[in-house]
């Protein structure tokens, strides 16, 4: 109609795309590496999925007529112990993240390894600590404590469970040396996400094994 | 970068910070309880303030050394920066409604009578105990409708 | 005029040894790979190409619009002649001969918002939308994580399949409203579709969640990392832009709702007691004798506390369905009426802004919840301070128009069309936001109205906007202009018909989500006027058959066209249509904003990004 | 053609959308009538709203119409080449920014009265800690127990009624909205006022109803899929009407009830 201006046709001489091109990849960005970056916005949106459970807890918890002393109900010194391992692993996710710069593939598959134990090790005391519990009838449906309980400890604990697996990962591929020097970063991003987990579990058990 | 020429702190030094703080804070949890406490009874605050200030030391530990956050870029920073702020709103509007709620009342649905005892409520209204069916009591109540 | 700092041609390295893709320091540009062919299953099923996945999602929330709008439409009916029979529908529903019963109404509406919500616009807006403009529109070859892409689109596939089977389920879908408030929605008893349609419900909607918090992630980091040389972050298309924000706000605002389906979830499954008070009566029946869904002993649970997550995401939701809608609208409004977008970096502080203020407003839904008042005092303030930045938005639209050489185009006339209802549903959110007044007007019939006119006259204008602007580059053929504007005029006119009458049942005191309003005698004298929405409705509906038609005839019989039918500026316009895999034949330097039309400097009223001067 | 049709699409919202509004008043498309004492200020603040929104929706909507209309003519050279005004933007900044200020700051002294603590009646018959009645809803119908002679509520001597309510009229009326199952709401349109009933909360309302007559009590929350019907009635009567039925009730509920 009057106002639109003619719409050219298809012209192969100019419109056509170029046979055989190859591809550009650019980076316009501050120097981080791609993955990081992303992992870091990962880690943003993990942040908030535990405001929604850990900010559901406190205030539902200051809001309780009354709130069970946790020293009754769970194995703190158990727990405690628990803690410490998960802060190995971490350190030894650290060492295993120099290796992997240094380009020490034996040592870097070493550390994995023993992150990996460990990590399972934490795993299996919570698996642990989960059947004691139930064995003795603390459901999750008992008390808004135990509610809260399982929903927080539950979820880290999926979250310790994808680490342990995404270390096995790269572990394995460490081992049939496909992280070069120049790949570390693969190993530090899942580094990233493990000490997440950890940071996470350092304020739990704070706050729902001691408070 | 840095980190190219390795981690750039020793990481034997922020692990042992984090184990004495970890042993710290549980001998603190089975010591200080503010009405269990083995040694001294402490006001909540101070308890649970001493608790979480160990633990976000702890936890700063791991983001700026485990993480090492402290040799990060801004734009990492800056990823990560709105988190704090969005908790603490999501905190603070909830706390009015859920932490301290005046109008908030339970058990629900039963009442006290003058002697203390628990009636149920429905047991008053309900069809079947006495007062007829809803309409039937619409009815009854001498009706505009 | 933009400061123009005109970058120095690209230093090309050839397969740069020992460099992951985005490691290099900014500016690197890489020549990566070559072209080569793919197999059917690779090229269109499980694609990694940004172009594919895009259409993905634009097939996939085409096809659960027309189940949402037919939704819509039992919904019109029922209001219009409650309880009478549907013609033709006595099949689906036996035992009433074809009319809707109150439970299924509950589940309609349920379901007609949360399929609208979270299968159509946010899908469309950043599924389709943002998948297929933003890599082209930077410049980049692809999204950064190609695979995490894949998984994003098919991450919905489990949402998909998990919706339509709460269909099926005894007691039928969740019935709770797409608010999905407890204890109404965890109580079994409490209602039929919160057997396990809810329990599919809450499943389906964290896949959403996982899906959509993918394609964020990618996003972001596609738009910081991949931009092409020159590209700065004030050289992007505010379509980029508005996909950009919203990507901020589903990070950040998205999860909090996938915690808190989770737990409404375990509330259901394993009787948690997050959000469901202890000893409610339902339905005759006291705590001990449900199944499930009531916690026995479970005591402290707080409905509101599910109120504030499910807003605290819902509301940066509902500007996810706007932001990048803004942002196809000032695209679209540039380039057809040949004039710089006007005000570009209030555009973009504006929208950056709605988005910041959209974090702090969520109260304003809950004003007559019971929520503190004190707290609905502030919310209401930050809410109406929100107009501001809208407001911005809608002077500079103006703006861009004055003074424009305006091709009328079926593009543009959506895109004006949204400007202008744009204005209606954000003014009557004024109403809403003012809190006296929304103790009356809460959950009646001016909420309708005011949110349909964002999301339906708004952001669904915006998508069909967009769907004209980029079919071209799409599919390599225009939609037919003739069939576009009838489209365009039938449904601007059935939309207004159809939700402007809304706010006069509003206003007459008519509350949402009755399956039948005449049960009361203050409503009874609105039948005509809900009659004439409905016919209105209806008649919008069979007009969409001028879009199926043009859409899919323009599939294989539309006008060839070339690279750049519209003339426009910005990258997408200088790669084929459609583009092949890489998107671009060879390295691009981009030296301009993408508003330079009737430009003084070139003879043509354009000046691509990409020419140098 | 085209040009000119969407001109007159565009000119017809706000035309039409005026006039819809003023017609509504005469459709009874309009506000029930207001017989609650805030009832009038909350229609007022719509109204001062509709007002302040009237003039922008005409403004904007005109403009994109003659805008639209003006620079869709045929023409053979190029528009206007400007990246915007500083000035301007300062200007639609800051006239809304007062103006939604205003905004704001009118509604507030009407939302404390209603819904503030601090803005329950005091001084007549019922107060905050000693309501008219506690008001229960459940599905899907409303009942009200009134305290009965000894003035406490949840003692043996309540009485109670179902689906009417009786309220003195020129009276501060206090009550307790109570739910039983799930969230409902209380709403009379003609009082103006709204209060979701929350499971768990005893939630203090009021109201002073300035006519007499009976009202639809609509509930405005969904609550299943009765909701649509969860009637109830506010009767609003005379001091000595409603005496009258209290003693009523009182001889009812105890000639068949367990007393
Ligand atoms: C795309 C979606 C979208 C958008 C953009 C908006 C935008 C806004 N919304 Fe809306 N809203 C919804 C979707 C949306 N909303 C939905 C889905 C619901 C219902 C949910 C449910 O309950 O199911 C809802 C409900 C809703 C409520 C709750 C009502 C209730 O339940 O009682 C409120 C209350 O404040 C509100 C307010 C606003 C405001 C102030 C804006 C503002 O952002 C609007 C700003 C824009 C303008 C103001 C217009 C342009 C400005 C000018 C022309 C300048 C001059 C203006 C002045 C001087 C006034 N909305
Ligand atoms: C994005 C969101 C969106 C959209 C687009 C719509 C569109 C429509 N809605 Fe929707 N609605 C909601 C979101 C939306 N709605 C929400 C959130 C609620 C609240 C739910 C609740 O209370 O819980 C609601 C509630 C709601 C109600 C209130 C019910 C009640 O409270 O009792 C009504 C009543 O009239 C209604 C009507 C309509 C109508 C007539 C349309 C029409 O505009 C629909 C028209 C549809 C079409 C015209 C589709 C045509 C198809 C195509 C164009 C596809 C072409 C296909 C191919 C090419 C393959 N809606
Ligand atoms: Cu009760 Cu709706
Ligand atoms: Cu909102």
């Amino acid at each position: 109609m009057t106002t639109t201006a003619a719409i050219a046709p298809y012209d192969p001489a100019v419109d056509a795309p170029k046979p055989h091109h190859a591809i550009y990849d650019y980076d316009s960005g501050p120097p981080v590496n791609r993955g990081k970056f992303a992992i870091w916005l990962f880690l943003a949106t993990e942040i908030m999925f535990f405001t929604g459970l850990i900010g559901a807890y406190v205030v539902l918890r200051i809001g309780a007529d009354s709130w069970p002393d946790p020293e009754n109900r769970l194995a703190v010194l158990i727990t405690a112990i628990n803690t410490f391992i998960l802060i190995v692993s971490s350190a030894t996710m650290v060492k295993a993240v120099e290796r992997a710069m240094l380009g020490d593939n034996d040592g870097l598959v070493k550390w994995l390894g023993a992150t990996v134990v460990i990590g399972a090790t934490f795993v299996g005391v919570q698996v642990y600590e989960y059947a004691e519990l139930i064995k003795a009838g603390n459901l999750p449906n008992v008390d808004i404590f135990w509610s809260t309980f399982y929903a927080m400890t539950g979820f880290h604990g999926l979250h310790v469970t994808v680490g342990v697996i995404w270390n096995l990962v790269v572990m394995i591929a460490a081992m049939r040396r496909k992280i070069p020097q120049e790949k570390y970063m693969t190993v530090e991003l899942a580094g990233l996400y493990w000490h997440f987990v950890d940071l996470v579990w350092v304020l739990l058990f704070t706050i729902v094994y001691l408070m | 970068m840095s980190h190219e020429k390795g981690l750039g702190y020793s990481i034997w030094n922020i692990f042992v910070a984090l184990f004495v703080l970890t042993a710290v804070e549980v001998a603190w949890g089975y010591a200080f309880h503010h009405n269990t406490g083995l040694l001294l009874k402490m006001p909540v605050w101070l308890f649970w303030g001493g608790l979480l200030l160990m633990a976000l030391v702890k936890g700063l530990l791991i983001f700026m050394y485990f993480m090492h956050m402290r040799f990060e870029r801004w734009i990492v920073w800056g990823l990560i920066l709105p988190t704090p702020l969005l908790v603490m709103i999501v905190l603070a509007a909830n706390m009015p409604d859920t932490s301290f709620n005046e109008q908030r009342d339970h058990p629900i649905g039963y009442l006290e009578d003058q002697t203390g005892e628990i009636v149920n409520a429905l047991d008053t209204l309900h069809p079947a105990k006495g007062r007829g069916t809803l309409h039937g009591a619409a009815a009854e109540g001498g009706g505009g409708h | 005029m933009n400061p123009v700092s005109t970058p120095s041609a690209p230093v090309i390295t050839h397969h740069a040894p020992h460099l992951q893709p985005g490691e290099g320091e900014p500016g690197t540009v890489r020549e990566s790979h070559d072209h080569h062919e793919l197999g059917f299953l690779r090229k269109y099923v499980f694609s990694l190409d940004h172009k594919i996945i895009g259409l993905q999602f634009l097939f996939s929330g085409l096809v659960f619009l027309v189940l949402g709008g037919l939704m819509a439409m039992a919904i019109r009916y029922q209001l219009a002649w409650p309880w009478t029979p549907m013609p033709g529908l006595s099949w689906m529903f036996p035992a009433t001969g074809g009319a809707i019963t109150p439970e299924f109404y509950t589940m309609l509406f349920t379901m007609h918002g949360t399929i609208m919500i979270f299968f159509v616009i946010i899908p469309l807006l950043t599924g389709a939308f943002g998948n297929f403009l933003i890599p082209l529109m930077i410049g980049a070859a692809d999204m950064a994580f190609p695979k995490l892409n894949m998984f994003g689109y098919w991450a919905m596939w489990p949402a998909f399949v998990l919706i339509l089977m709460g269909f099926f389920v005894e007691g039928g879908h969740a019935a709770g409203g797409w608010t999905s408030y407890p204890p109404l929605s965890t109580i079994e008893s409490a209602a039929p579709g919160s057997l396990s349609g809810q329990t599919y419900w809450l499943m389906s909607l964290t896949w959403v969640g996982v899906s959509s918090m993918m394609g964020a992630v990618n996003y972001v980091t596609t738009i910081v990392k991949m931009r092409a040389p020159g590209m700065t972050l004030m050289r992007m298309p505010l379509s980029v832009w508005g996909l950009f924000i919203a990507a901020f706000l589903q990070l950040f605002a998205l999860p909090v709702l996938t915690a808190a389906s989770i737990m409404q979830l375990l509330d259901r499954v394993i009787d948690t007691g997050f959000f469901t008070p202890t000893n409610l009566i339902v339905n005759n029946l006291t705590p001990d004798s449900f199944a499930h869904g009531m916690p026995a002993a479970a005591a402290g649970g707080q409905p509101l506390l599910w109120q504030h997550l499910f807003w605290f995401y819902s509301h940066p939701a509902v500007y996810i369905l706007v932001v990048p809608a803004m942002g196809f609208t000032s695209d679209i409004l540039a380039v057809h009426a040949r004039k710089p977008i006007f005000g570009y970096k209030p555009m973009v502080y504006s929208m950056a802004a709605i988005a910041g203020l959209g974090f702090i407003v969520w109260g304003h839904h809950m004003f007559t919840s019971g929520m503190n008042p004190a707290l609905g005092m502030s919310f209401m303030v930050a809410t109406i301070m929100i107009a501001l930045p809208s407001a911005i938005k809608v002077f500079n639209w103006l703006g861009t128009l004055w003074g424009g050489r305006i091709r009328l185009n079926t593009p543009m006339l959506f895109a004006i069309g949204f400007v202008s209802m744009f204005i209606i549903g954000g003014l009557s959110g004024i109403w809403m936001a003012a809190t006296p007044v929304d103790i009356y007007i809460h959950d009646t019939y001016i909420v309708v109205a005011h949110f349909h006119y964002v999301v339906f006259a708004g952001s669904m204008f915006a998508i069909f906007s967009a769907i004209y602007h980029w079919y071209p580059k799409m599919f390599g053929r225009v939609m037919n202009e003739t069939l576009g504007k009838i489209h365009f005029v039938g449904t601007f006119i059935f939309t207004n018909c159809t939700f402007y009458m809304m706010h006069q049942l509003g206003v007459a005191g008519l509350m949402r989500r009755t399956a039948d309003p005449y049960a009361y005698d203050v409503y009874a004298h609105l039948q005509p006027l809900n009659e004439f929405i409905t016919l209105s409705a209806f008649c919008m509906f069979a007009w969409q058959i001028f879009f199926v038609v043009n859409f899919f005839h323009s599939l294989f019989w539309g006008y060839r066209v070339g690279r750049n039918p519209w003339q426009a500026n910005s990258l997408e316009w200088d790669a084929p249509s459609p583009p092949g895999h890489g998107n671009f034949d060879g390295p691009l330097v981009v030296h301009r904003g993408p508003y330079e039309y009737s430009s003084p400097e070139v003879a043509e009223d354009y000046l691509p990004q990409t020419r140098a001067v | 053609m085209m040009r000119l049709i969407a001109f007159l699409l565009l000119i017809a919202v706000p035309i039409l959308g005026v006039y819809t509004f003023v017609n509504a008043q005469e459709h009874n498309w309009w506000f029930p009538p207001a017989y609650s004492t805030f009832a009038p200020d909350i229609d007022w603040l719509f109204n001062f709203i509709m007002y302040m929104v009237a003039f922008t929706f005409i403004v904007t909507e005109v403009a994109l119409a003659w805008f639209v209309w003006q620079y869709s003519a045929k023409r053979n050279d190029k528009g206007v080449f400007t990246h915007g005004s500083h000035k301007l933007e300062m200007i639609w900044t800051a006239i809304p920014a007062v103006a939604l200020l205003v905004i704001a700051f009118t509604q507030m002294e009407t939302f404390a009265k209603i819904k503030f603590a601090s803005g329950f009646p005091t001084d007549g018959p019922y107060t905050r800690e000693k309501p008219i009645a506690e008001v229960w809803a459940s599905q899907f119908d409303w009942r009200f127990r009134y305290p009965g002679d000894d003035g406490v509520l949840g003692t043996v001597d309540d009485l109670e009624s179902s689906f009417e309510f009786v309220v003195p009229v020129g009276v501060n009326v206090v009550f307790h909205l109570r739910a039983r199952d799930v969230i409902h709401s209380w709403f009379v349109p003609e009082f103006r006022l709204k209060q979701d009933a929350l499971p768990g909360h005893t939630i203090p309302v009021w109201f002073q109803a300035t006519k007499e007559g009976s009202y639809d009590l609509v509930c405005a929350e969904l609550c299943g899929w009765g909701h649509y019907k969860m009637a109830g009635r506010v009767r609003v009567v005379s001091a000595q009407e409603f005496d009258a039925y209290m003693a009523e009730l009182k001889a009812k509920w105890f000639s068949n009830g367990k007393e």
